[in-house]
Protein backbone atom coordinates (compact mmCIF):
# COMPACT_ATOMS: atom_id res chain seq x y z
CA UNK A 1 0.00 0.00 0.00
CA UNK A 2 2.91 2.26 -0.66
CA UNK A 3 3.20 5.21 -3.06
CA UNK A 4 6.93 5.98 -3.95
CA UNK A 5 8.03 9.54 -4.17
CA UNK A 6 10.68 11.07 -5.76
CA UNK A 7 12.27 15.09 -4.99
CA UNK A 8 14.33 16.53 -7.54
CA UNK A 9 17.35 19.22 -8.14
CA UNK A 10 16.73 22.05 -5.33
CA UNK A 11 14.01 20.08 -3.95
CA UNK A 12 16.01 17.13 -3.27
CA UNK A 13 18.62 19.08 -1.67
CA UNK A 14 15.95 20.84 0.88
CA UNK A 15 14.50 17.61 1.88
CA UNK A 16 18.34 15.37 1.87
CA UNK A 17 15.67 12.85 0.03
CA UNK A 18 16.02 11.98 -4.01
CA UNK A 19 13.60 8.54 -3.20
CA UNK A 20 11.15 7.84 -0.32
CA UNK A 21 7.80 5.90 -0.17
CA UNK A 22 4.44 7.11 1.51
CA UNK A 23 1.31 5.04 2.96
CA UNK A 24 -1.16 5.53 -0.19
CA UNK A 25 -4.35 5.16 2.32
CA UNK A 26 -3.36 8.33 3.53
CA UNK A 27 -3.42 10.45 0.58
CA UNK A 28 -6.30 11.24 -2.05
CA UNK A 29 -4.04 13.46 -4.11
CA UNK A 30 -0.56 14.40 -4.98
CA UNK A 31 -0.92 17.99 -3.06
CA UNK A 32 -1.87 15.82 -0.49
CA UNK A 33 1.20 14.30 -0.20
CA UNK A 34 3.65 17.65 -0.95
CA UNK A 35 1.63 19.08 2.18
CA UNK A 36 2.95 16.36 4.34
CA UNK A 37 6.17 16.94 3.24
CA UNK A 38 6.12 20.42 3.39
CA UNK A 39 5.11 20.17 7.46
CA UNK A 40 8.47 18.38 7.89
CA UNK A 41 10.11 20.78 5.23
CA UNK A 42 8.73 24.13 5.43
CA UNK A 43 10.66 25.62 2.91
CA UNK A 44 9.23 23.52 -0.01
CA UNK A 45 6.11 25.99 0.44
CA UNK A 46 7.93 28.42 -0.79
CA UNK A 47 8.16 26.17 -4.55
CA UNK A 48 4.53 25.39 -4.23
CA UNK A 49 3.90 28.15 -6.59
CA UNK A 50 6.11 26.80 -9.41
CA UNK A 51 6.08 23.21 -8.57
CA UNK A 52 5.35 20.67 -11.26
CA UNK A 53 3.57 16.94 -10.48
CA UNK A 54 4.23 13.86 -12.39
CA UNK A 55 2.47 10.53 -11.90
CA UNK A 56 4.19 7.90 -13.29
CA UNK A 57 6.32 10.34 -15.65
CA UNK A 58 3.55 12.06 -16.53
CA UNK A 59 2.43 15.98 -15.83
CA UNK A 60 -0.67 15.92 -13.47
CA UNK A 61 -2.40 18.73 -11.47
CA UNK A 62 -1.55 19.07 -7.98
CA UNK A 63 -5.42 17.72 -7.25
CA UNK A 64 -4.93 14.43 -9.55
CA UNK A 65 -5.50 11.24 -7.41
CA UNK A 66 -2.57 8.92 -6.80
CA UNK A 67 -2.48 5.14 -5.90
CA UNK A 68 -1.21 2.38 -4.81
CA UNK A 69 2.29 1.61 -6.55
CA UNK A 70 2.13 4.75 -8.06
CA UNK A 71 5.60 6.89 -8.86
CA UNK A 72 5.14 10.59 -7.73
CA UNK A 73 7.81 12.90 -8.22
CA UNK A 74 7.80 16.81 -7.43
CA UNK A 75 10.67 18.96 -9.02
CA UNK A 76 10.89 22.65 -10.11
CA UNK A 77 10.36 24.21 -13.58
CA UNK A 78 12.94 22.49 -15.80
CA UNK A 79 16.38 23.94 -16.96
CA UNK A 80 17.84 21.59 -19.59
CA UNK A 81 19.39 21.98 -22.92
CA UNK B 1 17.23 8.48 -31.12
CA UNK B 2 16.69 9.97 -27.91
CA UNK B 3 19.42 9.02 -25.45
CA UNK B 4 21.06 10.83 -22.30
CA UNK B 5 24.89 10.29 -22.22
CA UNK B 6 27.28 11.23 -19.69
CA UNK B 7 30.02 11.16 -21.94
CA UNK B 8 30.91 14.07 -24.74
CA UNK B 9 29.03 14.02 -27.33
CA UNK B 10 29.83 12.96 -30.71
CA UNK B 11 27.14 15.08 -33.32
CA UNK B 12 28.86 13.92 -36.31
CA UNK B 13 27.50 10.29 -35.61
CA UNK B 14 23.95 11.19 -34.41
CA UNK B 15 23.93 13.15 -38.04
CA UNK B 16 25.20 10.15 -40.16
CA UNK B 17 22.93 7.88 -38.30
CA UNK B 18 20.03 9.92 -39.14
CA UNK B 19 20.61 11.32 -42.55
CA UNK B 20 18.49 9.37 -45.47
CA UNK B 21 18.43 9.52 -49.08
CA UNK B 22 15.58 11.88 -49.46
CA UNK B 23 16.81 14.46 -46.84
CA UNK B 24 18.52 17.59 -48.20
CA UNK B 25 19.16 19.76 -45.47
CA UNK B 26 20.25 19.01 -41.97
CA UNK B 27 19.38 21.32 -38.99
CA UNK B 28 21.56 21.06 -35.73
CA UNK B 29 21.30 22.75 -32.39
CA UNK B 30 24.46 22.61 -30.13
CA UNK B 31 23.74 23.79 -26.33
CA UNK B 32 26.90 24.40 -25.01
CA UNK B 33 28.52 25.77 -21.30
CA UNK B 34 29.37 29.02 -20.95
CA UNK B 35 31.93 31.03 -18.74
CA UNK B 36 28.86 33.31 -16.79
CA UNK B 37 25.64 33.11 -16.04
CA UNK B 38 23.74 36.59 -14.78
CA UNK B 39 26.82 38.09 -14.52
CA UNK B 40 28.79 36.02 -12.61
CA UNK B 41 31.57 33.38 -13.42
CA UNK B 42 30.52 29.37 -13.49
CA UNK B 43 33.02 27.06 -12.98
CA UNK B 44 31.14 24.11 -14.16
CA UNK B 45 28.32 22.91 -14.50
CA UNK B 46 25.92 19.69 -13.46
CA UNK B 47 23.13 18.47 -15.14
CA UNK B 48 20.61 16.04 -13.41
CA UNK B 49 17.24 14.39 -15.06
CA UNK B 50 14.39 12.18 -13.97
CA UNK B 51 15.78 9.58 -16.03
CA UNK B 52 12.85 7.47 -16.74
CA UNK B 53 10.54 10.88 -17.44
CA UNK B 54 13.12 12.27 -19.39
CA UNK B 55 13.33 9.76 -21.95
CA UNK B 56 10.05 9.35 -22.28
CA UNK B 57 9.42 13.30 -22.76
CA UNK B 58 12.45 13.47 -25.13
CA UNK B 59 10.99 10.84 -27.48
CA UNK B 60 7.59 13.14 -27.36
CA UNK B 61 9.45 15.79 -28.27
CA UNK B 62 10.13 13.95 -31.58
CA UNK B 63 6.69 13.13 -31.88
CA UNK B 64 5.33 16.09 -31.92
CA UNK B 65 7.79 17.37 -34.18
CA UNK B 66 7.18 15.02 -36.24
CA UNK B 67 3.31 15.72 -35.97
CA UNK B 68 4.31 19.50 -37.07
CA UNK B 69 7.01 19.29 -39.38
CA UNK B 70 7.35 17.80 -42.61
CA UNK B 71 11.26 16.57 -41.33
CA UNK B 72 12.00 12.75 -41.56
CA UNK B 73 14.57 12.14 -38.75
CA UNK B 74 15.21 13.64 -35.74
CA UNK B 75 17.63 12.85 -32.69
CA UNK B 76 18.38 14.18 -29.33
CA UNK B 77 21.12 13.65 -26.80
CA UNK B 78 21.14 15.18 -23.82
CA UNK B 79 24.80 14.86 -21.87
CA UNK B 80 24.40 14.26 -17.40
CA UNK B 81 26.97 15.17 -15.13
CA UNK B 82 29.52 17.52 -14.53
CA UNK B 83 30.41 19.74 -18.32
CA UNK B 84 33.38 22.35 -18.34
CA UNK B 85 33.13 25.24 -20.29
CA UNK B 86 32.46 25.14 -23.92
CA UNK B 87 31.39 21.23 -23.63
CA UNK B 88 28.44 20.25 -25.43
CA UNK B 89 25.56 19.91 -23.30
CA UNK B 90 22.69 18.97 -26.21
CA UNK B 91 22.62 18.09 -29.24
CA UNK B 92 19.05 18.24 -31.86
CA UNK B 93 19.61 16.98 -34.99
CA UNK B 94 16.85 17.34 -37.57
CA UNK B 95 16.85 16.14 -41.19
CA UNK B 96 14.52 17.26 -44.06
CA UNK B 97 14.05 17.03 -47.83
CA UNK B 98 13.99 20.96 -47.31
CA UNK B 99 15.59 23.72 -45.03
CA UNK B 100 12.47 25.42 -43.69
CA UNK B 101 10.77 22.31 -42.04
CA UNK B 102 14.27 21.33 -40.77
CA UNK B 103 14.98 24.94 -38.80
CA UNK B 104 11.72 25.42 -37.49
CA UNK B 105 11.21 21.84 -36.10
CA UNK B 106 15.06 22.18 -34.50
CA UNK B 107 13.76 25.63 -32.79
CA UNK B 108 10.58 23.81 -31.83
CA UNK B 109 12.19 20.97 -30.66
CA UNK B 110 14.90 23.36 -28.29
CA UNK B 111 12.25 25.42 -26.75
CA UNK B 112 9.49 22.65 -26.11
CA UNK B 113 12.55 20.51 -24.54
CA UNK B 114 13.65 23.46 -22.32
CA UNK B 115 9.51 23.18 -21.40
CA UNK B 116 8.92 19.82 -20.64
CA UNK B 117 11.50 18.02 -20.09
CA UNK B 118 12.55 16.91 -16.43
CA UNK B 119 16.87 18.13 -16.40
CA UNK B 120 18.33 20.40 -14.04
CA UNK B 121 21.19 21.91 -14.62
CA UNK B 122 23.52 23.22 -11.34
CA UNK B 123 26.02 26.06 -12.04
CA UNK B 124 29.02 25.96 -9.64
CA UNK B 125 30.80 29.22 -8.94
CA UNK B 126 33.24 30.33 -6.62
CA UNK B 127 31.54 30.44 -3.89
CA UNK B 128 28.98 28.26 -4.21
CA UNK B 129 26.28 26.79 -6.43
CA UNK B 130 22.60 27.35 -7.40
CA UNK B 131 19.92 25.21 -9.03
CA UNK B 132 18.41 27.00 -12.11
CA UNK B 133 15.01 27.16 -12.69
CA UNK B 134 13.48 27.49 -16.13
CA UNK B 135 11.32 29.88 -17.01
CA UNK B 136 13.49 32.41 -15.26
CA UNK C 1 36.37 30.96 -41.79
CA UNK C 2 34.81 31.23 -44.93
CA UNK C 3 35.92 28.24 -47.25
CA UNK C 4 35.83 26.80 -50.24
CA UNK C 5 37.19 23.02 -49.96
CA UNK C 6 37.06 20.21 -52.43
CA UNK C 7 36.97 17.34 -49.37
CA UNK C 8 34.47 16.46 -47.25
CA UNK C 9 33.40 19.14 -44.95
CA UNK C 10 34.45 18.53 -41.02
CA UNK C 11 31.65 20.50 -39.31
CA UNK C 12 32.93 19.18 -35.64
CA UNK C 13 36.52 21.04 -36.20
CA UNK C 14 34.72 23.89 -37.71
CA UNK C 15 32.58 24.49 -34.61
CA UNK C 16 35.35 24.21 -31.99
CA UNK C 17 37.41 26.72 -34.17
CA UNK C 18 34.26 28.91 -33.65
CA UNK C 19 32.96 28.50 -29.84
CA UNK C 20 33.98 31.11 -27.56
CA UNK C 21 33.67 31.13 -23.69
CA UNK C 22 30.68 32.94 -24.34
CA UNK C 23 28.54 31.13 -26.49
CA UNK C 24 25.99 29.06 -25.30
CA UNK C 25 24.35 28.49 -28.23
CA UNK C 26 25.30 26.54 -31.85
CA UNK C 27 22.90 26.39 -34.65
CA UNK C 28 24.31 24.38 -37.87
CA UNK C 29 22.93 24.61 -41.39
CA UNK C 30 23.76 21.33 -43.52
CA UNK C 31 23.05 20.89 -46.98
CA UNK C 32 22.72 17.37 -48.06
CA UNK C 33 23.06 15.69 -51.80
CA UNK C 34 19.68 14.22 -52.68
CA UNK C 35 19.04 11.04 -54.40
CA UNK C 36 16.26 13.12 -56.19
CA UNK C 37 15.31 16.28 -57.93
CA UNK C 38 12.17 17.33 -59.14
CA UNK C 39 11.68 13.56 -59.68
CA UNK C 40 14.27 12.85 -61.25
CA UNK C 41 16.81 10.48 -59.81
CA UNK C 42 20.26 12.16 -59.34
CA UNK C 43 23.42 9.86 -59.55
CA UNK C 44 25.25 12.76 -58.26
CA UNK C 45 26.34 16.41 -58.20
CA UNK C 46 28.96 18.98 -59.25
CA UNK C 47 28.92 22.21 -57.86
CA UNK C 48 31.62 25.06 -59.36
CA UNK C 49 32.01 28.24 -58.34
CA UNK C 50 33.14 31.57 -59.33
CA UNK C 51 35.59 31.32 -56.59
CA UNK C 52 37.43 34.78 -55.65
CA UNK C 53 33.61 36.38 -55.84
CA UNK C 54 32.13 33.58 -54.15
CA UNK C 55 34.56 33.64 -51.08
CA UNK C 56 34.36 37.34 -51.16
CA UNK C 57 30.54 37.13 -51.02
CA UNK C 58 30.65 34.48 -48.34
CA UNK C 59 32.72 36.83 -45.85
CA UNK C 60 29.93 39.10 -47.10
CA UNK C 61 27.15 37.02 -46.03
CA UNK C 62 29.34 36.71 -42.46
CA UNK C 63 29.30 40.43 -42.03
CA UNK C 64 25.37 41.27 -42.40
CA UNK C 65 24.90 38.32 -40.07
CA UNK C 66 26.64 40.08 -37.89
CA UNK C 67 25.32 43.08 -38.14
CA UNK C 68 22.09 41.90 -37.95
CA UNK C 69 21.87 39.23 -35.17
CA UNK C 70 23.52 39.09 -31.64
CA UNK C 71 25.84 36.42 -32.49
CA UNK C 72 29.75 36.06 -32.02
CA UNK C 73 30.91 33.17 -34.55
CA UNK C 74 30.07 32.65 -37.83
CA UNK C 75 31.70 30.10 -40.35
CA UNK C 76 30.65 29.06 -44.28
CA UNK C 77 32.40 25.91 -45.88
CA UNK C 78 31.14 25.17 -49.25
CA UNK C 79 31.86 22.19 -51.02
CA UNK C 80 33.37 22.09 -54.65
CA UNK C 81 33.51 19.46 -57.37
CA UNK C 82 32.07 16.08 -57.56
CA UNK C 83 29.26 14.93 -54.73
CA UNK C 84 27.10 11.74 -54.16
CA UNK C 85 24.05 10.77 -52.25
CA UNK C 86 24.10 12.04 -48.70
CA UNK C 87 27.29 13.95 -48.90
CA UNK C 88 27.51 17.02 -47.36
CA UNK C 89 27.61 20.12 -49.83
CA UNK C 90 27.66 22.78 -47.06
CA UNK C 91 27.88 23.78 -43.66
CA UNK C 92 27.05 26.76 -42.12
CA UNK C 93 27.84 27.18 -38.35
CA UNK C 94 26.51 30.29 -35.80
CA UNK C 95 27.53 30.41 -32.49
CA UNK C 96 25.88 33.01 -29.51
CA UNK C 97 25.57 33.69 -26.23
CA UNK C 98 21.19 32.41 -27.28
CA UNK C 99 19.80 30.28 -29.14
CA UNK C 100 17.04 32.83 -30.63
CA UNK C 101 19.89 34.75 -32.69
CA UNK C 102 21.74 31.82 -33.77
CA UNK C 103 19.08 30.21 -35.41
CA UNK C 104 17.92 33.55 -37.14
CA UNK C 105 21.17 34.13 -38.51
CA UNK C 106 21.99 30.56 -39.44
CA UNK C 107 18.73 31.03 -41.33
CA UNK C 108 19.16 34.31 -43.09
CA UNK C 109 22.73 32.94 -44.14
CA UNK C 110 21.36 30.09 -45.91
CA UNK C 111 18.83 32.22 -47.45
CA UNK C 112 21.03 34.56 -48.28
CA UNK C 113 24.01 32.11 -49.67
CA UNK C 114 21.37 31.03 -52.20
CA UNK C 115 20.53 34.61 -53.67
CA UNK C 116 24.32 36.22 -53.62
CA UNK C 117 27.40 33.58 -53.59
CA UNK C 118 28.14 32.36 -57.29
CA UNK C 119 28.27 28.45 -56.68
CA UNK C 120 26.35 26.34 -59.22
CA UNK C 121 24.71 23.00 -58.91
CA UNK C 122 24.73 20.69 -61.92
CA UNK C 123 22.75 17.84 -61.55
CA UNK C 124 23.55 14.51 -63.20
CA UNK C 125 20.88 11.47 -64.26
CA UNK C 126 20.80 8.25 -66.44
CA UNK C 127 20.24 10.28 -69.15
CA UNK C 128 21.99 13.33 -69.04
CA UNK C 129 23.18 16.28 -67.02
CA UNK C 130 21.42 19.99 -66.16
CA UNK C 131 22.76 22.97 -64.73
CA UNK C 132 20.68 24.05 -61.70
CA UNK C 133 18.84 27.75 -61.49
CA UNK C 134 18.64 29.89 -58.58
CA UNK C 135 15.10 31.08 -57.95
CA UNK C 136 12.99 27.96 -59.56
CA UNK D 1 43.62 47.84 -73.60
CA UNK D 2 41.64 44.75 -72.56
CA UNK D 3 38.64 43.21 -70.30
CA UNK D 4 38.64 39.29 -69.18
CA UNK D 5 35.70 38.31 -69.50
CA UNK D 6 34.07 35.08 -68.02
CA UNK D 7 31.40 32.52 -68.47
CA UNK D 8 30.10 30.35 -65.69
CA UNK D 9 27.73 27.28 -65.38
CA UNK D 10 25.22 26.77 -68.52
CA UNK D 11 27.15 29.74 -70.10
CA UNK D 12 30.08 28.39 -70.40
CA UNK D 13 28.51 25.15 -71.59
CA UNK D 14 26.71 27.48 -74.23
CA UNK D 15 29.76 29.39 -75.04
CA UNK D 16 32.48 26.63 -74.90
CA UNK D 17 34.56 29.39 -72.89
CA UNK D 18 35.33 29.93 -68.87
CA UNK D 19 37.72 32.94 -70.18
CA UNK D 20 38.25 35.71 -72.73
CA UNK D 21 39.15 38.58 -73.64
CA UNK D 22 37.28 41.64 -75.16
CA UNK D 23 38.75 45.23 -75.90
CA UNK D 24 37.81 47.65 -73.91
CA UNK D 25 37.44 50.45 -76.11
CA UNK D 26 34.71 49.01 -78.50
CA UNK D 27 32.45 48.50 -75.47
CA UNK D 28 30.83 51.29 -72.97
CA UNK D 29 28.39 48.65 -70.57
CA UNK D 30 28.84 45.08 -69.73
CA UNK D 31 25.52 44.51 -71.46
CA UNK D 32 27.04 45.71 -74.52
CA UNK D 33 29.89 42.89 -73.65
CA UNK D 34 27.17 39.94 -73.83
CA UNK D 35 25.33 41.37 -76.71
CA UNK D 36 28.99 41.13 -78.71
CA UNK D 37 28.86 37.03 -77.46
CA UNK D 38 24.88 36.61 -78.60
CA UNK D 39 25.92 37.89 -81.94
CA UNK D 40 27.88 34.42 -81.83
CA UNK D 41 25.69 32.82 -79.92
CA UNK D 42 21.87 33.45 -80.30
CA UNK D 43 21.09 31.33 -77.30
CA UNK D 44 22.60 33.32 -74.91
CA UNK D 45 19.37 35.50 -75.85
CA UNK D 46 17.29 33.39 -73.76
CA UNK D 47 19.48 33.94 -70.54
CA UNK D 48 19.27 37.34 -70.74
CA UNK D 49 16.32 37.90 -68.65
CA UNK D 50 17.70 36.04 -65.99
CA UNK D 51 21.33 36.99 -66.45
CA UNK D 52 23.15 38.49 -63.28
CA UNK D 53 26.55 40.78 -64.11
CA UNK D 54 29.55 41.22 -62.02
CA UNK D 55 32.51 43.45 -62.32
CA UNK D 56 35.49 42.72 -60.37
CA UNK D 57 33.40 40.38 -58.20
CA UNK D 58 30.83 42.87 -57.83
CA UNK D 59 27.29 42.65 -58.80
CA UNK D 60 26.28 45.38 -61.13
CA UNK D 61 23.92 46.48 -63.33
CA UNK D 62 23.64 45.90 -67.50
CA UNK D 63 24.48 49.27 -67.98
CA UNK D 64 27.17 49.49 -65.96
CA UNK D 65 30.14 50.81 -67.40
CA UNK D 66 33.54 49.30 -67.75
CA UNK D 67 37.25 50.28 -67.82
CA UNK D 68 40.49 48.65 -68.94
CA UNK D 69 41.66 45.66 -66.77
CA UNK D 70 38.16 45.07 -65.53
CA UNK D 71 36.73 41.61 -65.26
CA UNK D 72 33.46 41.01 -66.36
CA UNK D 73 31.80 37.64 -65.39
CA UNK D 74 28.58 36.21 -66.59
CA UNK D 75 26.05 33.69 -65.03
CA UNK D 76 22.39 32.68 -64.47
CA UNK D 77 20.65 32.94 -60.78
CA UNK D 78 23.23 31.01 -58.13
CA UNK D 79 22.09 27.67 -57.01
CA UNK D 80 24.71 26.49 -53.99
CA UNK D 81 24.14 25.78 -50.60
Amino acid sequence: MSIKVLFFASLADLTGMRETEVDSRAHTSVASIYTKFARDFPRLEEHRASLLYAVNSEFVQPDSPVHDGDEVAFFPPVSGG
Amino acid sequence: MFVLVREPIDIQALTRSLVGSEDGAVAVFEGVVRNNSRGKRVLYLEYHAYETMALKKLEEVGTMARERFDIHGIGILHRLGRLEHSECSIAIVVTAAHRGPAFEACRFAIDTLKKIVPIWKKEFYEDGAVWIQGGN
